[in-house]
């Protein structure tokens, strides 16, 4: 096993992503539909797959996340351009000149993601959004920088943990903000495809780590 | 549900070029924009360019507002969604007649930061950008945090005194201005009777029992305050004025404009009978109606239910509701 | 079925009560008669006076094609029932600027007799009305039995048209033989996709299956001439655009005006994506559209459905058509 | 057994008939629906439970069918206005000046107010319409002039046969005519009507007869 995964090659990870996001169309919906308009899945998973589509077979990782981010800015718009698109303008960027990504890169990659977001955002953790499975993620991966492989399962958990804090929160920001009470009770969408994201990347970073 | 439907992927594009080929003696396509409509005449050299933009299923709103006299270029987002970043670049750009543009939108997470965006990459070209956010819907946050209200159907009022006062030659400060007068002017609700489908989910987003009602609900469907025992259309009526003039506290005498909307497969005929009651109460409250506004103004899919919007006048506000406008939602048909 | 509804036997009044105080700077209750809406102008002294009517369900028809430069006065009967004879002739008579009336109706039983009565009453009073009936609907009956097809959305073209002439000060005769030309012109038809509910009846009429529609379904839910599987929005429009045009037979290089109108509970968007089919193949048959109208124009309650109408123009249809005319639901907003 | 039975007092029937005709309501409406719009039954009992409000409770009949036709014509229109409106005015008109209505009168009502009846509309036996079940319950009122209970109860039996008979036409007239075959299988909503007033009509006046 290896201490870092290639960059070039790894515009895979990506694919796989969008395939998971297309897959949970539906489900991505019907949670923001509870709470929000019901478009989140549908709009995610337009956006993933063209992407995917335009991911070369052999793109680095690297470009494979520009591409993502071109399409939801450019092509998508609603909440999830902006903020997904800083995500993975960010991510992209960070590791452009990188030949490995280690854990320290990849800890740098998604701090970096997460300043994206908070750039165009104002969300906090508590506040019922993406935010609340982004951030413990980032610190997982922080706290994690010397043992990729730990980081990686690390980050995917605290990602899963962080969505699922969501459900029992009262939304203070958005469409469901004035709901109150009734926005309790169901995970927040943005954190849902949130945490589908991260485990998929740290999933497929894993693979790619076994690779070598 | 059956719908009027090819692909649901195609919809928006559909929509689009059905309403520009419609409408090709008022509006056009942006160049290299299918996603951003034109009035025929901007941009207008010297005028102050007036643009907006917004999900897409409230047709008419929002790019049938787009016209002379009105709005000069319109963002269109999928369903639901903001339009891009992009895409409301291109609509400054096409707007802009070099007098400055002014953003005239809704308080939706994702037109904020879109609009952010295309504000910054329209700076960068020298484009002085002002925006004025829509938060007419009292439902959606108290009073304290008015800037967390959404912005639903008093937009209208937004987009017809800021693009009146932009036709009259006033500077973009002085647009901003009386756009944004406007909407502080205006207050607005909704109800919900029955749930709209987003075609690509094919279900609706959320169900309303049996005769129960949803007073305060979205433009998206957002949920309401509250799930009541579904009223008679004089009790609904009432409750709806009740909750916009409650929150307006107008001094005696204010004359105002008033839009009630549908919200897509309500009956005409039942906008008036709500008017009726609502028409009466206002008056009960002292205000005087200047002038109304019945129909589809501003709707979601085909969702049932309708919407009151209150907009308090002064003289300035009068002549630019008066003023005309051509646009095809709004003005000669 | 939920809807703003207080005591169902009261909808008709309350509707127009709603309609004349919303619009009450273009329009009037008639004196002595709450179901006849007067043009605030009208009687126009000298003036060829216009009159429709019709049952309610349809709005903004019959009632908001009332005001100037088009109908004069409007007799309003229960939902999808004919006016009382009195009141078209109260209708008749406040229409009446001592030119003459033409009364522009719809081919349906009631209305035929109502009409006829009124006429004979008013011809008693020394007032010369003549009447056109509009029969625009092809698929109410083989071309051969033109004179049994019903009256639908073409019967706006109709008022547009005869109420242009009129205002232009033509004398009874030439105000008739225009509407006569235009609704003559006119070729629609109707695909219904959901029913309606008669509030008082409380469930529908008629039940469409789902995946399937109606073809050829009448402004009041009368069942079609097929039932289909249900297509896609271009197959449907495709189909509808081949109806008309096949029945209307128009040589290539005319120009036309085009009304697609919802039935009342189709999202505006819906429309749109339709008339983008239709648009391309009414060209692709030669024709060249002139000028399009896409709304809910003529509805059925809340029925899902849309109705197509195509007018060949000339050039005094075209003149008359672009004229100005302010009623609340054509012309200035 | 009387051979007459009185015009004063007899306004009760047309009560009768309006108190039937609103109980068949929500069926006028729906056998209309089926080829039609829905309305005949709403419209019938609007028009008829007004008109009975304003009956006098010693009316006679004819001022009754004269209420009836005023309520009709002036305040409920639709098809049913100038129908029945002509109907009942001419039924009315004509025993306006009798004392007693025996079977010649009875007969001559009945044949006026058809006349009425073609003298706004223009539909034939066998269009589908009213006319199938009011044009043999006049015939069979000439046909039994000199008996009037024979005639009372045969008038009501051959406006019963004449609504049946609609069920298995194809209309030809009004809203139906383009539906063809459709609108096979369903009685006309008109002739339904006409039969249920024609048999309170006549069960009523039999009542009048016993009482004497
Ligand atoms: N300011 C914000 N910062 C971070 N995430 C946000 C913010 N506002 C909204 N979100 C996220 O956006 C999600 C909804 O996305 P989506 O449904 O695609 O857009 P919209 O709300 O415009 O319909 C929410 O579930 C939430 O996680
Ligand atoms: N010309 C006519 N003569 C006699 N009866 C007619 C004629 N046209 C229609 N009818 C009757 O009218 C009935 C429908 O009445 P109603 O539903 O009240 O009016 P509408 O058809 O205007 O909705 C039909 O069932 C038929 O019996
Ligand atoms: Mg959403
Ligand atoms: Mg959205
Ligand atoms: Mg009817
Ligand atoms: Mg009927």
């Amino acid at each position: 096993m290896m201490a870092s995964f290639p960059n070039a090659g790894s515009g895979g990870i990506v694919r796989d992503i969008a395939a998971v996001i297309v897959e949970n169309r539906a489900y991505l919906s019907e949670i923001d539909g509870k709470i929000g308009d019901g478009d989140h899945g549908v709009n995610m998973a337009k956006g993933f797959g063209r992407a995917a589509e335009r991911i070369a077979p052999d793109a680095s990782l690297s470009d494979a996340l520009s591409t993502l981010s071109d399409v939801l800015m450019s092509e998508i718009g609603g909440s999830m351009g902006p903020l997904y698109g800083m995500f993975f303008a960010e991510m992209s960027e960070t590791v452009a000149q990188d030949t490995h990504i280690d854990g320290a890169r990849f800890a740098a990659m998604l701090r970096a993601g997460l300043e994206g977001i908070e750039a165009v955002g104002a969300a906090k953790v508590g506040d019922k959004t993406m935010i609340d499975a982004l951030v413990p993620a980032v610190e997982a991966a922080e706290a994690n920088r010397s043992d990729i492989t730990a980081q990686l399962r690390e980050v995917a958990s605290a990602a899963e943990a962080g969505r699922d804090s969501t459900t029992d929160m009262v939304a203070k920001l958005g469409r469901a903000a004035r709901l109150g009470e009734r926005s309790r009770g169901v995970p927040d969408a943005g954190a849902t495809s949130c945490a589908l994201i991260l485990r998929n990347l740290c999933d497929g970073a894993a693979r790619r780590l076994e690779q070598g | 549900m059956q719908r009027f439907l090819n692909d649901p992927d195609d919809i928006v594009d559909e929509t689009v070029r059905g309403f520009v080929r419609a409408h090709a003696d008022r509006v056009r396509l942006c160049d290299g924009n299918a996603r951003v409509v034109v009035a025929r005449d901007a941009p207008v050299s010297g005028k102050v360019g007036i643009v907006t933009g917004g999900g897409s299923g409230h047709e008419p709103a929002f790019v049938g507002y787009t016209g002379a006299g009105m709005v000069d270029a319109t963002a269109i987002g999928e369903l639901f969604s903001s339009p891009t970043a992009k895409s409301f670049h291109d609509a400054i750009k096409a707007a802009d007649g070099g007098a400055g543009v002014v953003v005239l939108y809704g308080n939706y997470a994702g037109d904020n930061m879109n609009v952010k965006m295309a504000s910054r990459m329209a700076a960068k070209d020298g484009v002085e950008v002002l925006t004025v956010v829509a938060n007419d819907d009292v439902s959606s946050a108290p009073p304290e945090e008015r800037e967390k209200r959404r912005g639903v159907a008093g937009e209208i009022f937004m987009w017809k005194i800021g693009g009146a006062k932009a036709a009259e030659g006033a500077d973009a400060a002085a647009v901003r201005d009386a756009a944004q007068g406007a909407i502080d002017a205006c207050r607005s609700v909704g109800v919900g009777l029955a749930p709209c489908t987003l075609p690509a989910v094919g279900h609706p987003n959320f169900s309303i029992e049996a005769g129960t009602m949803e007073m305060g609900i979205g433009h998206h469907g957002e949920p309401g305050t509250s799930v009541t025992k579904l009223g008679t259309a004089d009790e609904i009526a009432s409750e709806m004025t009740r909750i916009v003039l409650d929150d307006h506290d107008l001094p005696s005498g204010t004359e105002v404009a008033v839009l009630v909307s549908g919200l897509g497969a309500t009956p005409r005929g039942e906008l008036y009978v709500l008017y009726d009651r609502m028409a009466r109460d206002i008056e009960d409250r002292g205000l005087k109606i200047h002038k109304a506004y019945v129909g589809d103004y501003f709707t979601s899919l085909e969702m049932v239910g309708a919407t009151l919007t209150v907009m308090a006048l002064d003289d300035e506000r009068k002549r630019l509701l008066a003023a005309s406008t051509d646009c095809p939602a709004f003005g000669a048909a």
